[in-house]
């Protein structure tokens, strides 16, 4: 069987099982989710079988042929098309969307609207593939925002609670603004191509071969990088990524660690081109690819909130990314993407694994946090092994794909790679902070049981597993090699440093944060230690530092730098308004709302009425027609 | 014979013509529904005497009557059901009542 | 016009339908304008067996006399006593009046003028089954397309005049 | 289907069988002999005891007696004896407790009249109504009425 | 048909042919669905139990004819019955047995009234005739008995009126066999007939604790499994010497007591083949005061009328008229259940209802 | 001129056949019906009772012809002409044998069903103009019944219709010569079944005399008849007997044709009768035997028995009729 050519199943699997689901509603609660979930593993074994023969037969193939619509001489086309990037992409999503599916079997049992969830995350799932086999920018903006309504439908799941309504509506408008900065981007590439294709494969032979004028294609770059910015939560449009932990965890792991934050990498990743032939748009990617990098680590420092913790470590992690890509050489593509996949697959195990821990303990801050260690005991090794292989420790898969980027970014300018040590110690001692934390330490909950959950457990199990084995050196090897030629060689001495900047930041951090063992019944005398210090800080006056970079500072600055003034300059237009248009407008509304009235007096509602005007007219087109003729 | 036809074709439009008027002023919304039937029967006439006297070998003309048979049948069934479901559920026997369309009163 | 039993039917067969529509519109209870209109509906029928149409003839009397009337005296027998008549303000029936007027002189006018003579086709012998062999043959679509049509007016009509659930107040 | 032929072909056989029409007012139905029907009067009989005026349920006989004419004789002798039949309901207990049987049953029923009036019957009339009178009258008297007797048997 | 418009207020009696009498409901319809019902009674009340008041014992029993005029014997019995208990006279025993095979007779004849008038009530008109053909031999029996047809005023206090003339009794024997054969061609022309079937299966169905709060009895009760017959609960007169089945029914539907009465009918035929065979001979009257003067004192006593328990209540002064009497006539607390059977029923069902009830407007309104 | 005359003659002719007949089925009827009860019928005008009709319409013709004072005059006094004139217009077109008819009509079928239609018109506008509950409920009644029950007669009729070829009774009758055994009711038995039970739907006859069920509705539409008025709802009512049992002679039973072609000698008219007859006094019997029916049941059994088999029989007969062409 030919799997490449057949890649539109995956999709289409995932579309069958959202129309199912949701065609038989909450009546099938008790075995819809079974057999999405089935669906989804079936077709992330389709996609597999489309990555390993895309891997071994190293065949693309590309089928547009459907043409869906044609303005004017326009042709809307929809296809699909599988190459490297996009058949790794493939098994990323429905890898990770399968498991996230079992694992929501046990996370959801009793939510009310199961099934309504496993039809989104179904959706969910179509939209990515349709996304990553987009063929042509159309296709794909369409699905990108199919990936944000399921983002929005996802984030706001419970929607009962205001907090999470609040995060669904802001993920919703600030990805839409980046979305803005796209679909513009779109129009621009749209009027800059030469024959009007937005195909893929004729952006980059245009761009190739310089067909687009150097500013414009600039132009395009930005807008585009723009809309990257919107999903992969870039600064300054990072701020709804940690609001959006408000939805289930399962979500989190899925959306907002793997695969949709992913997207803007992605997106970049598939226009390449436009950036390479643009070297101020890569250097405005590799800047604010790097201030998020940092901006992410510093303030996942200082977050109570477990899952704000890796949420913020994502914004950082894809700022990496981000400013890998900003290198602009084949290699920062393919290092870039490495840590992509690494990434999807350690930051799942670590959303999972903390999900697993708030669904046993009910809590998810971690001050009061502690202990979990002795109730969860596989759940704390799969953290361990998350959290070390995101922190770059060295065995395990995040520790290759770091080398990678490194080694790009060494290529890059020393600057470049100093930064990326710092966030690489942040993210160390992030981690630490919160294993230590919620692991370590005495349990503060009480009546606490963790019950054997196998639908929990495999994907933990197979993310983990993931999680090292992607890093076995031969298969990493190879896999940068599919992904392209150029695979980035890291000196040694770097490979050094960076070891030795991820065990001190682990080492600091265990030093400054101790595990908390405190007898339970003091404790309890104290609930309300809570409110009387209400932010727990990482250490003095670094703390006090870095917490302005949490997401109320952002919020406020974008309250006093953007919407104040421009209220003010609102209120001064309106003041102009008040004054001298209105003068003039005034007149000509009056005169407006006059005949309104009046001709709203002929438009009483009743039959009779209008048929007598109806009457009227035919009888004046008659005489017209008929007085035409004489 | 050219007035056989036309005397057929002066009787359809004035049928038309009264249909016309009826369903312009009659308030009941059963009156209106008949005054309709009574155009479509203007019409069908009107059909049958081109079919007849207009030269036609064929009976195409017989045949469209046949359809406007039907499509007033239709007609009349759905309009009597709608008919009894304003009384039923709006307690309305009056068109001139039926105004929801109106902006103001749509408001209430 | 020659003064033959054609003629003769053709007049006592118009003025019925037209007493038949003027009662209709000027009657004061509206079971008598049903009844009155009915009336026309069968003098309709008298000159489709004139126009050589009885087939269509015989379908008029079976669905507008036999079933329409019926239904319409059913409808009104169901609903409450039609004891007010509600008028209809003169402006807006003067309106309609000249309007109507205006409308029928004209086509009156063009009609006078215009309406040319063919032979009269004779008498369709096999006029039925000629009927249904234009029915099945050339006009099939349209054929399948009413009937579509007849049934979702009939389904239609039954899902509207179903009682609400939980009665209807 | 099959009840519905079944019971088609009850009718069917009922269509045959014998009728049990009877063509009353040509031919007289002939009442058994226990029948009872309008009163038969003989004043000669009567002996003006006044017990079925005071036995009759609905009050319908009234009775007034006079002196006997023959003035050797002290008992009364009957002198207006009016049954009402609006409101008789011929339930026999004024012959049942008659001594003398002067008031009996008989098997005429046909009391229809024209006029409320005709139906208050006078002695004359109840005494020319003699046909058809009852053979066996105040059989079944309370044994105390009869003396004791035991006429509890007739075979 | 599902049609919600104007309701309708109908006035379906006093006079109609379906009300058996004066009966009248005045039910309000909507389309033809019922939403409500009034029954109003009292068009035939004549106020028996005042009447009796000014009455002595003996001249109360034709009024008892006039209660429930389509069976008079029982209602004869049931005063002549409540009086003996009162007095504690003996009843001889011929005069019983007279007493039980009129009374059986009667059942059969009232049933059969029943049944030609419902199927009447239903649209057909035949087995109303087949069912009056049969009736009649048994009023025959009865005119030839006691001398009426109809008001038989039988029975007297401490016996009965007449001893059985000559052959009586054969004939009676006779007469069960025929009927016997009638009720096969009965069974034949409705039993299995689909339209009477589904005009009668499901209808106006009530359960055993509605029927017993209500206070229902005959057949009406039977109909849903209740075995309550007082013929065999209470024996009175010589029913303990007989073997009967009490036949019931379980669906409580119309269709139900058209089964149990039919099978009723079965049975009192039974009960009339041995009643018969040992008829004994003797006095038909016991040992009673010339004027009837029971001791003071309260006595009730019910028994099986054809359409339920019939009760009677002497208080006794110790004069010979009752200081108060009354009765519990069945078809009167059977009636109460009528407007909860009817509501939500269609005009139809009215009357498939009404009649399965089995009134004597008579006997409703005393 | 002269044809006018003959028409004329012709029509009075039809008329005084029809009156007779009409007369006499309602005696055939009684006696029947009294049979069957175990009565004797009517003896008592004329011999054996022959006149008792004539006497009881002389009755109703001398009667005081009352209408309600809160009735709707015009339409009370329309309705029972209504009702009457289609069932006598109806006669027209039957054929009794092969020259014995007086219009020969080209959608003869048609013709009879939709004129007979009309009479539905008048039964509910009595029942309305009556202004008696009664009156309402059994018009209503009779409005809905008689729609219901005119789909499945239609249908049914559409089998002979497409066995014939023909949409006039005469030809449809030529068809069926030669023969018991050509007869449509053999091929059609079960078009035959449901055109004959929804006629007698149509008749307002027991077990479907629902309009007028005496036992609920009193007398239904025409309660508040009398006289002449009530007289020409009990004529309608006989003539369409008359005209559905010539209906059914001449759709399934071969109308004049004899069961065997030996005994063609026999005029047609004899056969025709005799079928004729047959129908007429099934129809007395079954009213003799059942009950009726209930409104819903009624409606149920047009609806989910009758109109699916008239359907299926028209599919069947299409196939059939396709395979062997």
């Amino acid at each position: 069987m030919d799997f490449v050519a057949s890649a539109w199943m995956v999709p289409m699997l995932s579309l069958l099982a959202f129309g199912v689901v949701i065609m038989i509603g909450e009546r099938g609660k008790a075995w819809t989710p079974i057999g999405s979930t089935i669906v989804s593993g079936v077709a992330a074994i389709f996609a597999c079988c489309v990555w390993v023969q895309q891997w071994q037969e190293r065949s693309s193939y590309t089928w547009a042929e459907w043409r869906w619509l044609t303005m004017g001489d326009w042709p809307v086309q929809f296809g699909y098309e599988v190459q490297s990037l996009t058949a790794c992409m493939l098994v990323i999503v429905t890898m990770i969307g399968a498991l996230v599916q079992l694992y929501a079997l046990s996370y959801m049992r009793d939510d009310g609207r199961k099934t309504t969830f496993f039809a989104y995350i179904s959706l969910f799932t179509c939209s990515m593939c349709g996304l990553v086999l987009s063929p042509n920018l159309l296709q794909l903006f369409i699905f990108w925002e199919l990936v944000g309504l399921c983002s929005f439908l996802l984030i706001g799941f419970w929607f009962t609670k205001p907090a999470a309504r609040e995060a669904a509506r802001k993920a919703f408008l600030l990805t839409r603004i980046g979305d803005v900065g796209l679909l513009i981007g779109l129009f621009v590439l749209y009027h800059a191509m030469p024959n009007n294709s937005l195909a893929l494969i004729d952006v980059h032979n245009a761009v190739q071969n310089g067909v687009i004028p150097e500013h414009t294609v600039t132009l395009v770059a930005l807008l585009l990088f723009f809309g990257a910015m919107g999903k992969s939560g870039q600064v300054p449009l990072h701020t709804w990524l940690p609001d959006a932990m408000e939805g289930p965890t399962p979500i989190s792991a899925l959306i907002h660690a793997a695969t949709m934050v992913a997207a803007g990498v992605f997106l970049v990743s598939r226009t390449y081109d436009v950036f390479l032939a643009s070297s101020t748009a890569l250097l405005i990617v590799a800047i604010i690819g790097a201030v998020t990098a940092v901006l992410g680590a510093v303030a996942a420092l200082v977050q109570r909130d477990l899952k704000r913790i890796l949420a913020y470590s994502t914004v950082s992690q894809l700022g990496l990314m981000m400013c890998t890509l900003g290198m602009g050489t084949q290699a920062a593509l393919i290092a870039a993407l490495l840590h992509l996949l690494t990434h999807a697959c350690f930051k799942a195990l670590l959303f999972l694994a903390a999900g697993r821990v708030i669904h046993t303990v009910h809590q998810q801050d971690i001050e009061e946090l502690g202990g979990v260690r002795n109730v969860l005991p596989w759940t704390t090794g799969a953290f361990a092994i998350g959290a070390l292989a995101l922190a770059g420790m060295v065995p395990l898969s995040g520790f290759w794909s770091k080398e990678a980027l490194f080694a790009v970014l060494l290529q890059g300018g020393a600057v470049w790679v100093t930064t990326a040590l710092c966030v690489s110690a942040l993210t160390a001692m992030y981690m630490t902070r919160a294993f230590v934390r919620v692991f370590l330490g005495t349990l503060r909950q009480k009546n606490v049981r963790a019950s054997r959950d196998i639908p929990m457990g495999v994907p933990l199990g197979a993310l983990a597993v993931g999680a090292i084995a992607i890093g076995w050196p031969p298969m990493f090897a190879r896999l940068g090699a599919q992904l392209g030629e150029g695979y980035p060689h890291t000196p040694a001495w770097l490979v050094a440093t960076s070891l030795g900047v991820v065990v001190m930041g682990i080492a600091v951090a265990a030093y400054v944060v101790r595990p908390r063992v405190i007898v339970a019944s003091t404790r309890a005398r104290q609930p309300s230690r809570k409110k009387v210090v209400p932010q727990r800080r990482f250490s003095g006056t670094g703390a006090r530092v870095a917490s302005i970079l949490r997401v109320a500072v952002w919020d406020w600055v974008y309250r006093n730098g953007v919407v104040r003034p421009f209220q003010a300059f609102s209120r001064g237009m309106a003041q102009l308004d008040q004054t001298l248009v209105r003068a003039c407008t005034e007149g000509i509304g009056t005169c407006t709302v006059l005949i309104g009235k009046l001709a709203s007096r002929a438009h009483v509602g009743q039959l009779h009425v209008y048929g007598i005007w109806s009457l009227w007219g035919i009888v004046a087109l008659l005489c017209f027609v008929l007085w035409k003729k004489v | 014979m050219t007035q056989t036809m036309t005397a057929y074709v002066l009787l359809a439009a004035l049928l038309f013509v009264l249909g016309l008027y009826g369903v312009l002023t009659r308030r009941e919304p059963i009156v209106v529904l008949l005054c309709v039937e009574v155009m479509l029967q203007a019409v069908a006439l009107n059909v049958l005497a081109f079919a007849k006297y207009g030269g036609f070998e064929d009976v195409t003309g017989h045949v469209f009557v046949l359809f406007i048979l039907a499509v007033s049948a239709a007609e009349v069934a759905v309009g009597v059901a709608v008919f009894l479901a304003l009384v039923r559920q709006r307690g309305v026997d009056d068109v001139v009542k039926l105004d929801t369309l109106h902006a103001e009163r749509q408001e209430e | 016009m020659a003064l033959s039993g054609d003629f003769i039917a053709f007049v006592v067969l118009a003025s019925a339908i037209v007493f038949g529509v003027l009662t209709f519109l000027g009657s004061g209870v509206i079971v008598h304008r049903v009844v009155a209109l009915a009336l026309s509906f069968l003098g309709m029928a008298g000159l489709f067996v004139l126009l050589g149409a009885e087939l269509i003839a015989g379908i008029q009397v079976l669905v507008y006399a036999g079933a329409v009337s019926i239904v319409i005296v059913f409808a009104l027998m169901l609903t409450p006593s039609h004891t007010h008549k509600p008028r209809t303000p003169t402006w807006r029936a003067l309106a309609a009046l000249v309007g109507c007027g205006a409308f029928g002189g004209i086509i009156w006018a063009v009609l006078l003028e215009r309406t040319t003579n063919g032979t009269p086709t004779d008498a369709l012998e096999f006029a039925v089954r000629d009927v249904g062999v234009l029915l099945f043959g050339r006009y099939a679509l349209a054929l399948e397309i009413v009937s579509v049509l007849l049934t979702v007016a009939l389904i239609g009509a039954i899902v509207i005049g179903q009682k609400q659930k939980g009665g209807a107040q | 289907m099959k009840g519905i032929a079944k019971g088609l072909g009850v009718t069917m056989k009922h269509m045959f069988a014998p009728k049990v029409t009877s063509a009353y007012p040509d031919v007289p139905i002939d009442m058994p002999d226990r029948f009872r029907g309008v009163q038969y009067f003989e004043p000669d009989l009567c002996i003006v005891c006044n017990q079925c005026v005071r036995i009759c349920p609905t009050d319908c006989i009234t009775l007034t007696g006079k002196p006997n004419p023959d003035p050797l004789k002290k008992n009364k002798v009957i002198d207006t004896f009016n049954v009402n039949f609006e409101i008789c309901i011929l339930c026999d207990l004024c012959t049942e407790v008659c001594p003398t049987e002067a008031i009996v049953m008989t098997n005429n029923f046909e009391l229809a009249a024209y006029s409320r009036d005709e139906l208050y019957k006078d002695k004359e009339w109840l005494y020319a109504n003699n046909t058809h009178i009852r053979s066996e009258n105040s059989t079944n008297l309370s044994p105390a009425a009869k003396g004791g007797k035991d006429n509890g048997s007739e075979r | 048909m599902a049609i919600r418009t104007e309701q309708l207020l109908l006035n379906v009696g006093p006079q109609h042919p379906s009300t058996h009498g004066v009966f009248r409901i005045v039910v309000t319809i909507d389309g033809e669905t019922i939403v409500n019902a009034t029954p109003v009674m009292g068009y035939l009340h004549r106020g028996t139990e005042k009447l009796a008041e000014q009455l002595t014992y003996t001249q109360i029993i034709p009024y008892t004819d006039r209660m429930d005029y389509v069976s008079a014997m029982t209602n004869n019995y049931v005063l002549c019955h409540t009086v003996e208990k009162l007095m504690q006279l003996e009843v001889p025993e011929r005069a019983e047995f007279l007493r039980l095979i009129v009374m059986e007779l009667q059942r059969i004849a009232s049933h059969l009234v029943w049944w030609g008038t419902y199927l009447l009530d239903i649209g057909a008109m035949s087995p109303f005739l087949y069912a009056f053909r049969d009736r009649e031999r048994i009023i025959h029996l009865f005119n030839e008995l006691c001398g009426a047809r109809l008001t038989y005023f039988y029975m007297r206090i401490g016996g009965v009126k007449w001893d059985a003339p000559e052959g009586w009794l054969d004939r009676v024997r006779a007469f069960v066999p025929t009927m016997r054969a009638q009720m096969a061609q009965y069974d034949a022309l409705v039993s299995g007939n689909e339209i009477f079937l589904a005009r009668m299966k499901g209808i106006g169905t009530y359960d055993a604790q509605t029927a017993i709060a209500y206070g229902l009895s005959g057949a009406n009760l039977r109909c849903t499994g209740v075995p309550y017959d007082v013929r065999t609960h209470h024996p009175y007169s010589l029913y303990d010497r007989f073997s009967f089945r009490v036949p019931i029914a379980h669906s409580g539907d119309c269709y139900a007591r058209y089964c149990v009465r039919i099978a009723e009918i079965h049975e009192s035929l039974n009960i009339l083949e041995q009643a018969l065979d040992v008829v004994p001979d003797g006095p038909i009257m016991g040992k009673v005061p010339r004027v009837v003067r029971p001791p003071e004192g309260e006595v009730t006593a019910s028994i099986e009328s054809p359409r339920g328990e019939i009760g009677c209540t002497i208080v006794s002064k110790g004069k010979d008229r009752p200081y108060r009497l009354k009765f519990r006539r069945p078809s009167f607390v059977n009636l109460q259940i009528l407007p909860k059977l009817l509501i939500g029923e269609s005009m139809t069902n009215l009357v498939t209802i009404l009649g399965a009830i089995d009134i004597v407007v008579g006997e409703v309104d005393g | 001129m002269s044809m006018f005359v003959s028409a004329m003659t012709t029509a009075a002719v039809m008329m005084g056949i029809t009156l007779g007949f009409v007369t006499y089925a309602i005696y055939a009827e009684r006696k029947v019906l009294g049979w069957m009860q175990l009565r004797i019928g009517p003896n008592r005008v004329g011999p054996w009772g022959l006149l008792q009709t004539v006497a009881d319409v002389l009755k109703l013709l001398l009667k005081e012809d009352i209408v309600p004072h809160k009735a709707d005059r015009t339409m009370f006094l329309l309705a029972p002409i209504v009702a009457f004139v289609p069932s006598f217009t109806v006669i027209a077109a039957l054929p009794f044998s092969e020259h014995l008819l007086l219009a020969d009509i080209t959608i003869g079928l048609l013709y009879v069903l939709a004129v007979s239609s009309i009479s539905t018109l008048g039964i509910v506008l009595g029942g309305w103009a009556s202004n008696n509950k009664y009156a309402l409920l059994g018009g209503m009644r009779a409005a809905a019944q008689m729609i219901s029950y005119e789909v499945p007669l239609l249908l049914s009729v559409v089998p002979v219709v497409m066995l014939a070829g023909s949409l006039r009774l005469g030809d449809i009758v030529q068809e069926q010569a030669g023969g018991f055994w050509h007869w449509y009711i053999v091929p059609q038995f079960f078009a035959f079944g449901v055109f004959l039970i929804a006629s007698v739907a149509e008749l307002n006859r027991t077990p479907f005399d629902l309009p007028e069920a005496e036992s609920e509705l009193v007398a239904g539409y025409h309660v508040e008849y009398s006289g002449f008025r009530f007289a020409f709802f009990m004529l309608a009512e006989y003539m369409y007997v008359f005209a559905m049992a010539a209906m059914t002679t001449v759709l399934f039973l071969g109308g004049w044709h004899a069961p065997h072609p030996a005994l063609d000698v026999v005029p047609g008219v004899v056969w025709f009768v005799l079928k004729f007859v047959g129908v007429v006094f099934f129809l007395f019997w079954i009213r003799a035997t059942l009950p009726r029916l209930r409104v819903d049941q009624l409606m149920g059994f047009a609806w989910t028995v009758l109109l699916p088999i008239a359907l299926l029989d028209i599919v069947v007969t299409a196939i059939v009729q396709s395979i062997i062409r």
